[in-house]
């Protein structure tokens, strides 16, 4: 061989000894991450999942309060679901830490630069708000004394589980876009508001469905499958918008394994086909439930995406040598 | 007072005596046995049991130049305590603090491990600590360390300290202290910051193409108070050409969530009206 | 180091680590200094920051290489080339420090008519002796000798003939200009692989950092000693240094970095088969040192400082014996052992093998992880009726009878383990690189059953008399009249039975003897000068004499040190001084070279000479005192003669004695070697030894199926034991792994991090693959492609992080004057690939039909003419 | 430091820990010490420092050995009083701690009989006693009082010794002086190595 012949091309891991060379082809060191991928797994994935229903519905129910009691049982299922999940919430939150007896440690500070710390408050304010409700609704249903009601009266639980409910189905895409991953910090203007799209889609879907499975108020669902249909179209535009403008940095989202996942649970799967389901002039029970289970996967099937394609994000050194601004 | 390092990569001889002294002083176990074909370098990255990382990265002159145009730099790695940090902006326990020193501090005691500081470092240098680590016989002290050091162990977050407790008494940093060719200088910051630039210059002068690397640049980070003296692009060393601090994507994250259920909320409200009488 | 020690007089390192920051240019050649002394090369990086120019000369670019200003990749074996070469430039070029050279060398002395060198006769030296002896008469190895009358006038005496006008061909010098004359910047590229201009560059920085006013530090360990030809390494280092001027001046000289904390001490207080302490020789039945006087007459010199070696032999016998060493009966001389033959670490390795040796004391030693030809070494154990571990962990050596393949069935030896305290658990001292004594005080207990290894010597000193204690064989005696008493004044450690390391220290230091009176009541000598020949002290290690001057004082604990010399802290060898011959820092008339190199100088006011140091010279003894031919040691030197321990008090450019493979360097290629010695016909160290036997092959010259050039290191995170158990370290190169240019990896088929396999005659062993371009191919003479191969020595099968030992790919080949092996260049072929499982046969094979002399001696090797 | 935070919300919330920054513009409610962080201090505290060496390379590295009152050792680290290493540790120095204290090590004497298998333990006692009967045993049966040729040699060649670079200079002088009273002639270091 020669003696002109460059060692640095012949070396097994040529790329990896650093030599500085163009301005965008950034020299990689042996191709090992430069940023720490995040320990959540599908704990994490779940409570993003229920707190958007959870907080969706919390949305519901001022509207359905709107209609002098045309969705009266909306109203109902709602309160009491959203108490449900409120309280199931931190349960899946404390199940994902790494020292769950210190979970109080939340508790120390209330931090507006920390989304998680707004979203352990919100999630705080959210339950105290919706048990204050659930119990009206209870006294109002007659399972408990009804002098009970005065507890929760709904000019002061409706509006606050609205916002609060607002807020909790949203922060979690704060959360993962006020992060160095890549892929979430590039999504700062889709994920969140995916996230609330999905989280009230996938509200809708659940107090539907209950609606149907009761078989009660059928008026009831039909405006939660129009909503729905919004949220979802909504969602599906974001999410097209987000493949977009993330350009190569989108690719562990929209591309790949992960990327046809996304598209058949999330888009087809979550928004196109319960879609296309909802404007079929018939409404058979077992459709309403059917487009709910859908809408309700796909929802679940965005957030694991977000989430695992925020570690693939993580461990790509050439995204992470340029973090998006 | 605000201290921090100086990491002068012309002066690392690459021996990881700062490893050592950090695992050593912190009593942080060994990660593993594993060769990794890279080097001289085996640990290949900072984490949570490794707060210290010397990185090796070979440069070898063509065979036809001649042979001391080859280059073998190393620079040795550590938490970058910055002005703005993420992942003390991002701990919702109030875990991690800035203390006196105006060092970013994790406590052990406080830390309940949500991980969220993990993505939040645009530096990727905090990380979990597994369980139990100290159980592993790989721990060198088979547990017969104080409680601090045991504390650390299990389920919270790990980087450096700038070794708060000695400098509590007046300690230098271990790393610092073993240093053998005072690759890492340990001071006040804006006096560590002015000799850097003084040796800049030196160096420059030698015909050294030296570059400081976490002062004088113009990002959501500021300034760094553990910073270094390059010699070549930072993303060599595997450093983030422009890191961005994590929470100035909130504002746009926080307006899109609102919008998104503004718009939700009024289309629900066109949708959910008492029917006409 | 007889390299150093023939060259300027005493075999320890001629400065300390941080003068080094003094120096304008710093040369590391055979040593990974920034890898193996990371804390003493913050000096080199201080002069660096300063200014200085650091040269890193190694056949890898290590991490030493990363921080030197120049680099210069050399073929492993071909130092002597190289070096050679630049005395020849130096000489050719005029560029020598005449004035120092003239003064304080013999490059103007004379030598003998019938001297014949290497260039007349191609390779070898007048005076072989081929045939039996295998070895050189070094009669005509001598200087021309000139009547002149003695210094008190009664008669002539014999003194060296001079020309200090350098002008006679066959002075000293132009004995070296010839000698040398081939060594050329070409021969430098057709040999050692380094372009020429590189090697021109060095010459010049070498040159220019070299003279009144500047100084240039050489910095070597390892790398050159562990050749065949290791000592002439060194020598021709010191006769380029003697050339530029540098020995004795601060920033200059000679530091030799030794591996093991003790390793200097080790020497100087010899655990070495051939020396007692202080340099004494052991007496030798060869050199027919049946009484005492013969032996005193044999190893006295008529003039310098060896002339006093009765006062510090009867001393040590003293020390020894005590009150049973008279005057009448020699001072129990005779009780010494007497030497037969060569008994160093590898021909009694060879004897064990041979079933010569039955038992085996192994302390703080692993053979197994850091010797040569393992398979033999394992197989020699086994032979063993015992053996006793002293460790604080298991060893390969400890373990060898159940390594891999090994069957623990068929190995009959007996093995004891004792655990030993670490250094934190006992207090003593240590000798550092540059000969400084530093007492450690103890910290812990002892964990577990360990115990001090001077607990266990003592312990089983006390045992062995016992056991003798009712024996009348005179045999015996030596070892009931050894004074043994060392009994520990605190109450708590005398009940744990452990000795009182001071009190050895202080008979070490030495004593005046009072009859009938324990040495613990004796007084302390201040030092060897007050030592005497009639048995009226008693110093078991002269060179060490004032570190203890009284009861009271313990030098080697000072702990005041100060921004240069530091001359109070810890104690340095020989009276504390620093840097050798310091007397030469100053020129002939006593004064300084130069202001900026001032050190040691004669302060005509007081008289004396006086310095940051302790001028190594007689303090009252003025720069124009004259020589006086025909008087006893020192006073045969003249006023303006540094090197005080030589005969002439001189550095010795030609070395007339001492040396068994010539009076001055001579490039031989190693035992195993990739390319003929294109030199002289003369392929090998005519004198080196090896052993010819069927389980020691060797590769032998330009064996093409072992065509790549194999060198050895140790690496910055690892010594061995000490570190394969420690998980911090373990980590950091958890394997062994094998260092390779990425040209011979193409050609290999060999992947960076995957298995692959070295094989040389002795065995195989397996290891990962680091490809990288910081090892480059060399282009040789005629266009020849040399591939080099590096692996640590730090790994083996016991530890955290378990693997194969370069041990089983190292030879048994001897470097004739100290006995050490070839472990630094050899040849080997590689491939991809783990090794074959092994066998562990040799262990049961049985002893092979040895051509070997006396008690396992080596043969030594005859002259190999090749056409 | 004052361009940077322009208040100390913490302070004006009466929280301040003394020294400690609380808030770093994070939100309401100050980022609160706790009391371990408050007390921590260098575990030296407890204990003294012992003025040691490095037992590695021949460098001569001062090391300052922490210990506790119960004598256990909490630290290992440079002796900045040093003129060599003014305190400076390389990897193999600064592991001191993990060497002396190592669950690895072996701090009981073990016995391995020809053709066992194992180690087995046994007491020093026992071990050391064996081990000078052998001693004593091999030096009877291969003691040389004069060569063929009658010179007087008074050595055994049936023992040799090996060490000394890793253990000091009393010790290798004791070793040196009872060998040769054995009249063992075959003692030998790393030095050759």
């Amino acid at each position: 061989m020669s003696d002109a012949l460059d060692l640095r091309a012949l070396s097994p891991d040529a790329a990896n000894r650093g030599a500085s060379s163009g301005d965008d082809t950034f020299p990689t060191y042996y191709e090992q991450p430069l940023l720490k991928r995040p320990h959540w797994g599908w704990e994490v994935v779940t409570y993003l999942f229920v707190g958007g229903i959870a907080g969706g519905s919390g949305m519901l129910i001022a509207l359905a309060d709107r209609t002098a009691g045309e969705d009266a049982a909306l109203a109902r299922n709602a309160r009491y679901l959203s108490l449900a999940l409120a309280a199931a919430s931190p349960v899946i939150l404390i199940k994902h830490l790494g020292r769950p007896e210190r979970f109080h440690h939340m508790l120390r500070v209330v931090k507006f630069k920390s989304p998680m710390s707004m979203g352990v408050w919100g999630l705080i304010a959210f339950s105290a708000a919706s048990s204050r409700a659930a119990l009206a609704q209870a006294a109002r249903d007659g399972l408990v004394p009804g002098w009970l009601a005065f507890l929760g009266p709904r000019w002061f639980t409706n509006p606050a589980q609205a916002l609060v409910g607002a807020f909790l189905a949203g922060y979690t895409g704060v959360l993962i876009s006020a992060t160095a991953i890549p892929l979430w910090a590039k999504g700062k203007r889709h994920i969140p508001a995916a996230s609330v799209c999905s989280g009230f889609g996938a509200a809708c879907a659940a107090n539907a469905a209950l609606l149907a499975l009761r078989n009660e108020a059928s008026d009831s669902q039909r405006k939660l499958e129009r909503v729905e249909l919004v949220a979802g179209l909504a969602e599906l535009a974001i999410l097209l918008d987000f493949r977009r403008s993330a350009g190569a940095l989108g690719a562990p989202m929209f591309d790949g394994a992960r990327g046809r996942k996304l598209t058949n649970a999330t888009l087809l799967g979550g928004i196109v086909l319960p879609a296309l389901l909802n404007v079929l002039p018939f409404h058979p029970r077992w459709k309403t439930i059917a487009t709910s289970a859908l809408t309700l996967f796909g929802g679940y099937a965005l957030r694991e995406s977000f989430i695992e394609a925020g570690k693939t994000s993580a461990d790509d050194p050439r995204a992470a040598f340029r973090q998006p601004e | 007072m605000a201290t921090g390092f100086f990491t002068d990569t012309t002066l690392c001889i690459g021996c990881k005596a700062c490893e050592v002294a950090c695992k050593q002083w912190n009593q942080l176990p060994a990660d593993g046995y594993a060769f990794s074909g890279n080097s001289y370098d085996n640990t290949m990255a900072l984490g949570g049991t490794t707060w210290r990382h010397v990185a090796f990265v070979e440069q070898p002159a063509p065979l036809d130049a001649p042979p001391s145009e080859s280059k073998w730099l190393m620079v040795s790695d550590v938490c970058k305590h910055c002005t703005h940090a993420g992942c003390l902006e991002a701990c919702p326990t109030g875990a991690i603090v800035r203390n006196e020193f105006d060092s970013v501090y994790v406590q052990p005691d406080v830390c309940n491990g949500c991980g969220y500081c993990v993505p939040s470092c645009p530096f990727g240098v905090i990380d979990m600590i597994e369980h139990a680590d100290y159980t592993r016989p790989s721990f060198p002290s088979d547990g017969r360390t104080d409680d601090d050091a045991l504390q650390r162990h299990g389920g919270v977050a790990g980087k450096c300290t700038l070794c708060y407790d000695r400098q509590k008494v007046g300690f230098t940093p271990a790393c610092a202290k073993a240093c053998p060719t005072d690759s890492i200088e340990f001071g006040e910051v804006e006096e560590l910051k002015a000799r850097a630039r003084t040796r800049v210059a030196t160096l420059r002068a030698r015909g050294v193409d030296a570059r400081l690397y976490g002062i004088d640049e113009d990002n959501s980070i500021g300034d760094l108070n553990a910073f270094f003296l390059l010699t070549d692009r930072p993303a060599t060393y595997n450093l983030p050409e422009r890191p961005v601090l994590p929470s100035t994507h909130q504002p746009a994250a926080y307006g899109s969530a609102a919008l998104a259920a503004l718009a939700l909320g009024a289309i629900g409200c066109l949708v959910f009206r008492a029917s006409a009488p | 180091m007889p390299g150093l020690g023939t060259s300027f007089g005493r075999g320890g390192a001629t400065t300390f680590v941080q003068d080094l920051q003094n120096a304008d240019c710093i040369l590391i050649e055979g040593s990974n200094f920034a890898e193996c002394h990371p804390v003493a090369f913050r000096f080199v990086m201080k002069a660096k920051e300063r200014g200085a120019t650091v040269i890193h000369v190694d056949p890898r670019f290590t991490r030493t290489s990363a921080v030197a200003d120049l680099y210069a990749p050399i073929r492993s074996g071909s130092d002597i080339v190289f070096l050679g070469a630049l005395v020849n430039w130096v000489l050719t070029n005029e560029r020598y420090f005449r004035d120092y050279v003239v003064a304080y060398t013999n490059a103007s002395s004379l030598v003998r008519e019938d001297f014949a060198d290497t260039e007349d006769l191609d390779g070898i030296f007048s005076g072989w002796q081929a045939g039996e002896t295998q070895a050189y008469d070094t009669a005509t190895w001598a200087f021309e000798l000139e009547e002149v009358p003695r210094f008190d006038g009664n008669g002539t005496v014999k003194v060296v003939k001079r020309d200090p006008t350098l002008q006679h061909p066959r002075c000293v010098l132009n004995v070296l200009r010839r000698h040398f004359a081939r060594y050329t910047p070409e021969m430098v590229e057709r040999v050692c692989g380094t372009s020429r201009d590189t090697f021109e560059r060095i010459c010049t920085l070498l040159a220019d950092n070299s003279g009144r006013e500047r100084t240039t530090a050489f910095a070597y360990a390892v790398g050159w000693t562990q050749h065949t030809v290791g000592v002439q390494y060194i020598r021709t280092a010191a006769i380029l240094q003697m050339l530029l001027g540098n020995i004795g001046r601060p920033g200059g000289g000679i530091m030799a970095l030794r591996g093991h904390a003790d390793i200097q001490g080790a020497t100087d207080i010899a655990t070495l088969y051939d020396l007692l302490p202080g340099y004494l020789p052991m007496p030798s039945v060869h050199r027919d040192e049946q009484t005492l006087a013969a032996y005193l007459k044999a190893n006295t010199k008529a003039t310098g400082w060896w002339s006093n070696t009765p006062k510090y032999m009867v001393s040590l016998l003293k020390a020894f014996y005590g009150e049973a060493a008279r005057a009448e009966n020699d001072f129990a001389y005779e009780y010494l052992p007497q030497l037969t033959g060569d008994h160093s670490t590898l021909p009694t390795q060879v004897a064990m093998r041979d079933g010569l040796v039955r038992g085996f004391f192994v302390i703080g030693q692993n053979p197994m992880g850091s010797g040569m030809n393992n398979e033999l070494g394992r197989a020699a154990l086994a032979k063993l009726e015992w053996m006793v571990n002293v460790d604080s962990y298991e060893t390969d050596t400890a373990a060898f009878w159940k390594a891999e393949g090994v069957d623990p069935s068929t190995v009959g030896t007996e093995c004891f383990f004792i655990p030993t305290a670490a250094l934190l658990e006992k207090n003593g001292t240590m000798t550092n690189t540059n000969r400084m004594l530093q007492w450690h005080d103890k910290a812990l207990e002892p964990a577990g059953e360990s115990k001090s290894d001077l607990w266990l010597i003592y312990d089983l000193g006390k045992r062995l008399r016992a056991l003798y204690a009712d024996s009348d064989d005179p045999k015996d005696r030596a070892l009931l009249d050894l004074t043994w008493d060392y009994e520990h004044d605190d109450a708590r450690e005398r009940r744990r039975g452990e000795p009182s390391a001071l009190k050895v220290l202080q008979e070490i230091n030495g004593y005046r003897v009072e009859p009938g009176k324990h040495q613990d009541a004796c007084e302390q000598v201040g030092g060897f000068t007050e030592l005497a020949a009639d048995g009226t002290t008693a110093s078991g290690g002269w060179i060490y004499s004032g570190v203890c001057p009284d009861k009271t004082t313990n030098k080697a604990r000072n702990r005041k040190a100060d921004d240069w010399t530091s001359l109070g802290w810890g104690y340095s060898w020989p009276s504390n001084r620093r840097i050798l011959y310091n007397r030469a820092s100053a020129d002939p008339a006593g004064k300084p070279w130069s202001e900026r190199k001032k050190y040691v100088w004669w302060d005509a006011q007081t008289q004396t000479w006086t310095g940051v140091d302790v001028p190594d010279f007689p303090l009252g003894k003025a720069p124009d005192a004259a020589a006086k031919p025909g008087a006893d040691g020192l006073d045969a030197h003249s006023g303006a003669d540094p090197f005080i321990m030589q005969l002439d008090g001189r550095a010795q450019i030609f070395v007339a004695a001492g040396l068994k493979d010539g009076p001055l360097p001579t490039h031989y290629e190693p035992v195993e070697s990739v390319v003929p010695n294109v030199l002289y016909a003369q392929q090998h160290n005519p004198t080196l030894r090896e052993w010819r036997r069927r389980d020691n092959p060797l590769n032998g010259a330009v064996n093409p199926d072992f065509p790549y050039v194999l060198t050895t290191y140790r690496l910055t995170e690892h010594s061995g034991i000490m570190t394969r158990y420690v998980p911090w370290l373990a980590e950091l190169q958890p394997a062994l792994f094998v260092e390779i240019d990425p040209e011979l990896a193409v050609a290999k088929n060999i992947r960076n991090g995957e298995w692959m396999t070295v094989r040389t005659a002795i065995g195989e062993i397996e290891g990962r693959a680091l490809v990288s371009g910081r090892m480059r191919p060399l282009r040789l003479g005629r266009g020849q492609r040399v591939h080099q191969v590096g692996v640590p020595y730090n790994f083996g099968a016991s530890g955290l992080i378990p693997g194969d030992s370069v041990g089983d790919l190292v030879p048994l080949v001897m470097e004739p004057n100290v006995s050490i092996q070839e472990s630094k260049t050899m040849t080997c072929d590689v491939r991809p690939g783990r090794r074959a499982a092994r066998t562990g046969s040799a262990i049961n094979a049985a002893v092979p039909p040895a051509d070997r002399a006396f008690e396992g001696q080596p043969t030594t090797r005859g002259l190999e003419r090749k056409e | 430091m004052a361009t940077k935070r322009t208040f100390d919300l913490g302070a004006l919330l009466g929280r301040a820990r003394d020294g400690l920054r609380l808030d770093e513009r994070v939100g309401p409610l100050p980022n609160l010490a706790s009391q371990r962080t408050e007390r921590l201090v260098a575990r030296t505290e407890r204990g003294r420092p012992v003025v040691s060496l490095c037992g590695y390379c021949a460098v001569g590295c001062s090391t300052l050995a922490y210990v506790d009152g119960d004598g256990k050792l909490l630290d290992v680290e440079g002796n900045p009083d040093s003129p060599v290493s003014a305190g400076r540790l390389c990897p193999k120095g600064s592991a001191i701690f993990g060497l002396t204290v190592n669950e690895r090590r072996w701090t009981r004497a073990k016995y391995r009989a020809p053709f066992a298998t194992e180690w087995e333990e046994k007491p020093l006692d026992w071990v050391l006693t064996r081990i000078a009967e052998r001693v004593k045993e091999t030096r009877e049966q291969t003691f040389v009082r004069t060569t063929p040729e009658g010179k007087r040699v008074n050595h055994t060649l049936g023992i040799a010794s090996l060490g000394g670079a890793t253990f000091g200079i009393e010790e290798n002088y004791l070793l040196g002086k009872l060998m040769h009273g054995l009249g063992v002639v075959s003692i030998e270091n790393q030095a050759r190595i």
